[in-house]
């Protein structure tokens, strides 16, 4: 019972072990197994890389829990994985179980490194263990409307209003919030915010034709797979006259099996969200090699896995050591480039946040989610308006 | 003999509780079969143990010259042998004409036949053949319950205390049709609180006590045994 | 004529005894068991700790709901209302006003009470009952967690952290990750609500509740009072459940609406009851023993899984599947739990001797 | 005073219910009306409300029988719904027919299937109490979706229709697959009514319902009907999966989020009554359309909640329940 | 005088009248039989009386006291307890705590109410099933066990509902005979409903006859037998009586 768990079997040889929380059970195991994997390939080439150098070439060793996608399911997960021994920990996907986690590793005094979980929160009160990969929900919402008062105005058709569909939980609202306050800046008028229930809603249909009774020219959604698929069902069977359909973290509208789901009427979707750097060659590399290992495309999520255990890696390398703290203060130091868009290299700031962490802007082109802006990153042009179904 | 009921030696009791202890009876084809006994002899627990609602612990019982014990309750009724239960075991929110035409489930044709039978036997059930049967009085509900009995043309039909809670009026008329049903050539054993009545219009008669068969034989000769008289006529 | 025995009226036999156990005997088993398991810090590995906090939430959840749905014959599918509105009384407390998590337990366990006997006395004001008072209560458990989702002043769906302190504090319940104390505090709720259980069920009260689960009219009809005897049992099997909330909240630091006022709160609340045994003082704890490790025991089989199982290593759902089978056989194999059953069976053969 | 208390006696037996239920709907549409200002979006909320009501009955229907008869509270009705959801994927995916041509096979699957998990393990605690059938049952539920999830992975999945399109019903729109569904929960409903009104298999149904006992005591094969009567409920799971993988997201959970919708609307609806339970999943499907355009911001499953507490209240046996 | 005065007592199900202007009164000390053909509404005048139902019309009055529409424990708690024609036993305890709950509703300790309730068992002639689980036992223990119950409440008017049914004719007599003590002895006012034409002409001071939720004839026992409307409706032209 005292803290500093992991400094017990670490330092004396043998491997390092990386304990992962990723729900692999439940409504959420797709993307679970998907970061599980991401979080396996890069244990496997840091060591058929020669493992830690800076630590005798010591080697990593997965140490796996199921979060079943239950908070507090993580968190015993979590406690045994600390009490196994890991260094450090990856994870978890639902920010309900990563804010579950962060007390603990931050008591436990264990770095923890957060693949995906987007709720501000999490990070918000002073935890010196947690550090997270990707940007989180204001970055979103704020970039969200950046980006499509930029695109809008350069197609020379500037909106001057736009209706929100969200998810009601926090990570809807939260993005919808940060998206409204810069929108409103850029004078775009956000109304109506439309809310629905994410784990309830089977159609969407009535919510698609308040936006249309509304007279929005952009309709932006945020929410999970399933409700975005019905958005954008809904969207093709109501016809609105827009200009747009733009996602923000959507978890729908980036996804390479979207197009597939939604049929033709996907064409031309827009996605605000973190997503591969399909520029660079590490990024092609780590893409196929997945591909090759498991039989599918990589999502993004496995990469933002991958490359936390990167980021402990790298920060093993120079801490020399697998005491938490001085491995936190390594990671804390980190300078690495992710595979993820990016505005440089992965940079921590005082709470842990990814400062550089990019998010890109995908659209729907020839049934495939493709970067197209900032421009920087596109492997495709814009198209606006897009209209849905055109 | 082999083409009524017998039972052998059967023992049989609940969760790990033994209430009968190796009794043997038989009722043949045609005959009116009564057993008497005090409250919690096991008279029930008897005939519950012959429709297969409860298994024997030990012991036969057969039927038509075939073991029945072990068998599940339609399977028996399948064979003929049909119970009245105390409990009556009406389907209660259903109609009295639909009570009736479960009754004949295992007879496929001439229900309607049969049907026209019951409610000449039971004319208060013609009077109410669309109310469901949980809003009749006690004496209409036990009408019910014996008409559905045979409406399964049974061959041996087990009656557990029909008369109880009937009026003195109903009581003698479901005695009365007891012994008409009988009189058409149903065998029937017959567990009836008013034991003079009941050996009255009896055959022959078992008197059961503590689970155990004490004494047999004619029910007339039963009705004038001097102990049979002090223990349950309370005469 | 042939007479085999001689009537001989009057002899009773075979009946159905009950024997009556006196709390002493219970209170000596009670204490034996606390010992030992107050050990348990000790004697666990380290990592299998929070899976024994977890059998201590699932035994203060299943005494609860075995309480008011087992003795009182109220059967409860919304304890999760219970168990949220203490975590949040806790949390809201503590966190908002700097309140000791232990008042804010008190607060809760009144709060519950309250909403147990608001609640309750509608539904048998208007004759709810069974399958339909089983599911209004859930309706009343999912109609507190979106109302606590869309209320901004409970955090709506952020919910709440409970801040980490700089040094342990028994006086706002907070010691190191993983230290013992957490264990003992569980236990010591455990055998408080145990011990309440067990002196209700011996009052009066306690009596009436379950004559009133018997036969509701009979019991009224010998004039007791079947609508506050009811809701006595609620108030005092939702107050168990809140405390089990508030002590959760103050172990895993964390609680949203989902969390705490979810269905799975209402889920493991019966679960360890059902396997241990319904109506019975042992059973929910028993339970609690058994299903409080299943999934973590089913998980760590297949992590590591013995050679002749090794094809299915690193298959996930494979354990969930390997905890469903075991949860059926046990209720195939165990129709009145485990307690029930091995206590039937005893006296099965006790009385056939 | 005795007069009044006569009087609302009266009023409380005839099926007056029904009646208020009905006036509570149009009350919600009016106020609909009022806040939207809009009766296109007042006029698309009716029926989605209709149509997804619709889905609902189509999953209640099953369970009605197997809760409303049977006296089982099955968890995992919705798990068996999903396993309808993958058989039409897998058949779609293999033969690449219209999803359509996979119904009688849907059906015939998930008969099979609930017949076998009676047969096989809930006849085994036959007269139990209820909670152990719901433990049994949510075990069940666990081991399904996780064996679909073994088998299929956790990734979604899609059925599509080629040509699905909107149509055009007074000015609100709704897919051709979602009312086709709606016609299969009339149908199913006709169906199961007659089923339980007309025949002899429906007649022993029911007496196995009103006395298990007496039933057995008549020669019915309590077990064997059990066992029909199971299939018959997961059948309908079947069919429901079936009708709803057009424009469902398949994964091995996808049942679950109905599974709860489809118990309040069976208890709403009163235990085994078929009629209820179309008449109340539709109610549910318009209180939840209308609850979210009226209450922004409000999860329009408040309103459902709030709606089934209450109908409980004004009637404990549910709507048309007509169980004392 | 009356202790319970039951006046246009009415009660329909459904708009079907079970009980139609019902007025019965009954002295202190004595004995009120009720018979009647089976659905005449004996028992439903009992739920009424004794709370379970609220009439429709009409009063009941105990011991000068309008109880009229009181719910079923306060009734009790008056001073009128009521058995049930179907046996409803508190099936899960054992005799001995079934009438010790019976016992310690009126107030005082548990130990005092087990202590009653063991009198009160050993008077109804039941010491030998007294920790026998009550869901087990026979009808005429259980018989007993609803008699022993209601009168653990210390009742001054108690309601019994066929408590001979389904006994054999020796178990008859003693329940008979407990029931004259306690009239004879304890001066409690019974109001019984009995088909055993036997019972109601040997404990009845005065019979009330039912017929379709009317009253159609009351008086002496002797009287009441030789009514035509009774015999007609009733008794029937047969063997009649139980026994
Ligand atoms: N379900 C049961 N569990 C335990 N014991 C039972 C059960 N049912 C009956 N008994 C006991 O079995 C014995 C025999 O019961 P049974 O019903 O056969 O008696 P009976 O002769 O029909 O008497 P009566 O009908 O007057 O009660 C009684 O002592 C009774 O208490
Ligand atoms: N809850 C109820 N709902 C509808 N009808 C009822 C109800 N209770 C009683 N009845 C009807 O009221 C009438 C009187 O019934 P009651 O039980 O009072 O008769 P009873 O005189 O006690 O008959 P028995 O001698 O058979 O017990 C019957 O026709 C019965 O069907
Ligand atoms: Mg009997
Ligand atoms: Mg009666």
């Amino acid at each position: 019972g005292c803290g500093g768990g992991s400094t017990g079997s670490g330092n004396s040889g043998g491997t390092i072990k990386i304990g992962t929380l990723h729900p692999l059970t439940g409504p959420y195991a797709g993307d679970g197994q998907q970061m599980e994997n991401g979080v396996k390939l890069a244990i496997d080439d840091i060591n058929a890389a020669g493992g830690i150098k800076a630590l005798d070439g010591r080697k990593l060793e997965l140490a796996g829990g199921d979060t079943q996608g239950k908070p507090d399911v993580g968190q015993s997960e979590a406690q045994r994985l600390v009490t196994e021994g890991v260094t450090a920990l990856v994870g978890t996907y639902q920010s309900a179980v990563s804010a579950n986690v962060a007390p603990l590793a931050e008591r436990n005094k264990v770095p923890f490194v957060i693949d995906i979980s987007g709720d501000d929160g999490i990070l918000s009160h002073g935890y010196k263990y947690a550090f997270r990969m990707q940007p989180r929900n204001t970055v979103f919402g704020t970039a969200g409307a950046k980006y499509l008062q930029e695109i809008s105005k350069a197609a020379g058709k500037p909106l001057p209003k736009v209706a929100y569909l969200h998810e009601s939980t926090a990570f809807g609202t939260g993005v919808f919030k940060a998206f409204k306050a810069e929108a409103e800046k850029a004078g775009i008028t956000v109304d109506p915010e439309i809310t629905y229930d994410a784990a309830s809603v089977s159609d969407l249909t009535t919510q698609i034709t308040q936006v249309k009774a509304s007279g929005a020219q952009a309709l932006v959604v945020t929410g999970y797979y399933k409700d975005g698929v019905l958005a954008a069902k809904a969207v093709s069977t109501v016809k609105p006259p827009l200009d747009a359909v733009y996602g923000i973290a959507n978890g729908a509208f980036d996804q390479p099996q979207f197009p597939t789901d939604a049929g033709p009427a996907s064409a031309g979707y827009f996605d605000v969200n973190y997503h591969l750097n399909d520029k660079s060659p590490e990024a092609t590399k780590f893409a196929q090699a997945y591909q090759a290992k498991y039989g599918q495309p990589p999502r993004t999520g496995a990469a933002l896995a991958y490359d936390s255990v990167r980021v402990i890696a790298a920060a093993l390398e120079r801490s020399k050591s697998v005491d938490g703290s001085k491995l936190r203060d390594a990671i804390a130091d980190t300078d690495l480039t992710p595979l993820t868009l990016n505005d440089g290299p992965i940079t921590f700031d005082d709470k842990g946040e990814n400062s550089t962490a990019l998010p890109a802007l995908t659209q729907v082109v020839n049934a495939k989610p493709t970067v197209v802006y900032p421009a920087e990153f596109a492997t495709a042009k814009v198209t606006y308006p897009a209209a849905p179904g055109a | 003999m082999t083409d009524g009921l017998r039972i052998d030696e059967a023992s049989a009791g609940y969760s790990g509780l033994q209430i009968l202890h190796g009794i043997s009876l038989h009722v043949d084809a045609g005959e009116l079969v009564s057993i008497v006994g005090a409250n919690g002899a096991g008279k029930s627990t008897t005939l519950r143990l012959i429709s297969g609602l409860l298994r024997a612990t030990a012991g036969t019982v057969t039927y038509a010259g075939e073991r029945i014990d072990g068998r599940r309750p339609h399977e028996i009724v399948r064979r003929g042998v049909v119970q009245v239960s105390e409990g009556r075991d009406l389907f209660g929110p259903m109609s009295v004409d639909e009570n009736l035409r479960l009754g004949a489930w295992t007879v496929r044709s001439g229900v309607d036949a049969l049907l026209d039978e019951v409610y000449a036997l039971f004319p208060a059930l013609a009077e109410r053949r669309r109310q469901a049967a949980q809003t009749m009085s006690g004496g209409q509900q036990q009408m019910l319950a014996i008409g559905r009995a045979l409406m399964s043309r049974p061959k041996l039909l087990m009656l557990d205390e029909p008369s109880t809670g009937l009026s003195p009026k109903l009581t003698w008329e479901v005695l009365e049709a007891v012994r008409s049903i009988r009189d058409r050539g149903v065998a029937v054993l017959l567990v009836e609180q008013n034991a003079a009545q009941a050996l009255g219009i009896s055959d022959r008669a078992y008197v059961l006590e503590s689970g155990t068969i004490v004494l047999d034989g004619p029910g007339s000769e039963l009705a004038e045994d001097a102990r049979v008289r002090k223990a349950y006529l309370g005469l | 004529m042939t007479a085999v025995v001689a009537p001989d009226a009057g002899a009773h036999e075979g009946t159905v005894t009950r024997r009556h156990r006196s709390a002493r005997g219970t209170l000596g088993v009670l204490a034996a068991v606390t010992a030992v398991a107050a050990t348990m810090p000790f004697v666990l590995p380290e990592s299998q700790q929070a899976v024994a906090i977890r059998v201590l939430i699932f035994a203060l959840l299943a005494t609860g709901w075995n309480l008011m749905s087992g003795y009182g014959g109220m059967f409860s599918f919304g304890n999760a209302a219970y168990f949220g509105v203490g975590a949040y009384a806790d949390v809201v407390l503590l966190v908002g006003h700097g309140v000791s998590p232990w008042i804010g337990m008190v607060v809760g366990a009144a709060l519950a009470a309250l909403l147990a006997v608001g609640t309750g006395y509608v539904a048998f004001r208007y004759k709810v009952k069974g399958a339909y008072f089983a599911l209004a209560t859930f309706a009343i458990a999912e109609m507190l967690r979106l109302l606590a989702t869309d209320t901004t002043w409970v955090n709506g769906t952020i919910g709440y952290h409970v801040p980490l302190l700089a040094e342990e504090s028994w006086w706002m319940f907070q010691f190191e990750a993983n230290a013992p104390e957490y264990f003992w505090i569980g236990l010591a709720l455990v055998v408080v609500a145990f011990l309440a259980v067990l002196f209700y069920l011996r009052s009066k009260a306690g009596r009436y509740t379950v004559a009133i689960r018997d036969d509701e009219d009979a019991a009224a009809a010998l004039g007791i009072a079947v609508m506050r005897y009811k809701l006595t049992t609620m108030a005092l099997a939702a107050a168990i459940t809140s405390v089990a909330g508030a002590f959760y909240a103050q172990y895993y630091l964390f609680v949203d609406p989902d969390i705490v006022l979810g269905q799975t709160q209402s889920i493991q609340a019966i679960v360890p009851a059902v396997v241990g045994g319904v109506g019975t003082l042992w059973g929910p704890v028993i339970g609690a023993v058994i299903v409080g490790p299943l999934s973590t025991v089913t998980a760590s089989l297949l992590r590591t899984p013995p050679d002749a199982l090794s094809f299915l290593a690193g298959r996930s759902g494979l354990d969930v599947v390997l905890y469903a089978v075991l949860v059926i056989v046990i209720v195939l194999v165990l129709p009145k739990g485990l307690y029930g059953t091995i206590r039937q069976f005893v006296l099965d053969r006790w009385r056939s001797r | 005073m005795s007069t009044a208390e006569a009087l609302t006696t009266r009023w409380r037996s005839v099926p007056a219910a029904p009646v208020v239920a009905i006036g509570l709907v149009f009350v919600l549409i009016a106020a609909a009306l009022l806040k939207s200002g809009s009766g296109t979006i007042t006029g698309q909320a009716v029926l989605t409300g209709l149509v997804n009501g619709g889905v609902y009955s189509l999953l209640a229907m099953g369970l009605t029988l197997i809760f409303g008869v049977l006296d089982i509270v099955n968890f995992a009705h919705g798990a068996f719904l999903a396993v309808a959801l993958f058989v039409t994927y897998q058949f779609v995916s293999t033969t690449g027919a219209n999803p359509y041509v996979a119904l009688p096979i849907a059906i015939a699957a998930l008969f099979a299937l609930g017949a076998l998990a009676q047969w096989a393990l809930l006849n085994h605690t036959m007269g139990r109490p209820l909670e152990s059938q719901l433990l049994l049952t949510l075990g069940l539920s666990l081991l399904v979706s996780n064996l679909l999830l073994l088998a299929f992975g956790g990734d979604p999945l899609s059925v599509a229709v080629a040509g699905d399109h909107g149509v055009n019903v007074l000015g609100a729109v709704a897919n051709q697959t979602r009312l086709v569904a709606f016609g299969g929960a009339l149908v199913l409903a006709a169906g199961l009514y007659l089923l339980l009104g007309r025949t002899r298999l429906g007649r022993a149904i029911r007496a196995v319902a009103a006395s298990r006992q007496g039933a057995g005591l008549v020669g019915i094969d309590v077990r064997k009907i059990y066992v029909l009567t199971f299939g018959l409920g997961t059948a309908c799971a079947g069919a429901a999966g079936m009708l709803i993988a057009p424009f469902t997201t398949i994964t091995p959970t996808a049942g679950d989020q109905f599974n709860i919708l489809a118990f309040v609307v069976v208890v709403m609806g009163g235990l085994g009554n078929v009629a209820g339970a179309l008449i109340s999943g539709i109610i549910v499907g318009l209180v939840e359309q209308l609850g979210g355009v009226l209450l922004t911001g409000q999860s329009p499953l408040f309103g459902v909640f709030l709606v089934f507490i209450l109908i409980l209240v004004a009637r404990p046996q549910g709507l048309f329940g007509a169980r004392s | 005088m009356s202790v319970l005065r039951v006046e246009g007592l009415s009660k329909s199900f459904r708009g079907i009248a079970a009980l139609s202007d019902v007025d019965v009164e009954v002295a202190e000390g004595t004995v009120l039989g009720i018979i009647g053909p089976n659905g005449a509404g004996k028992t439903t005048f009992f739920n009424v009386v004794a709370g379970a139902f609220k009439p429709d019309a009409g009063t009941v009055t105990l011991d000068g006291t309008d109880i009229t529409g009181l719910p079923a424990h306060k009734v009790a708690r008056a001073g009128m307890t009521r058995t049930f024609q179907l046996m409803r036993p508190f099936a899960t305890l054992s005799v001995l705590e079934n009438v010790a709950i019976a016992a310690s509703v009126g107030g005082g300790s548990q130990r005092a109410a087990r202590r009653r309730a063991e009198e009160v068992v050993a008077s109804v002639g039941m010491d030998e099933w007294a920790d026998t689980v009550a869901g087990t036992l026979h009808t005429a223990a259980l018989k007993r066990l609803e008699l022993a119950r209601a009168l653990a409440t210390r009742p001054r008017v108690l309601l019994l509902d066929e408590v001979l049914a389904g006994l054999v004719p020796t178990e008859r007599q003693p329940v008979l005979d407990l029931l004259a003590g306690l009239r004879d002895e304890q001066g409690l006012t019974l109001v019984f409903v009995e088909h055993i034409m036997a019972a109601v002409m040997r404990l009845s001071d005065s019979v009330v006859v039912f017929d379709r939720g009317r009253v159609i004839a009351r008086g002496a026992p002797a009287d009441v037998v030789e009514d035509p409307a009774v015999v007609e409706a009733y008794l029937g032209t047969g063997v009649g009586s139980g026994d």
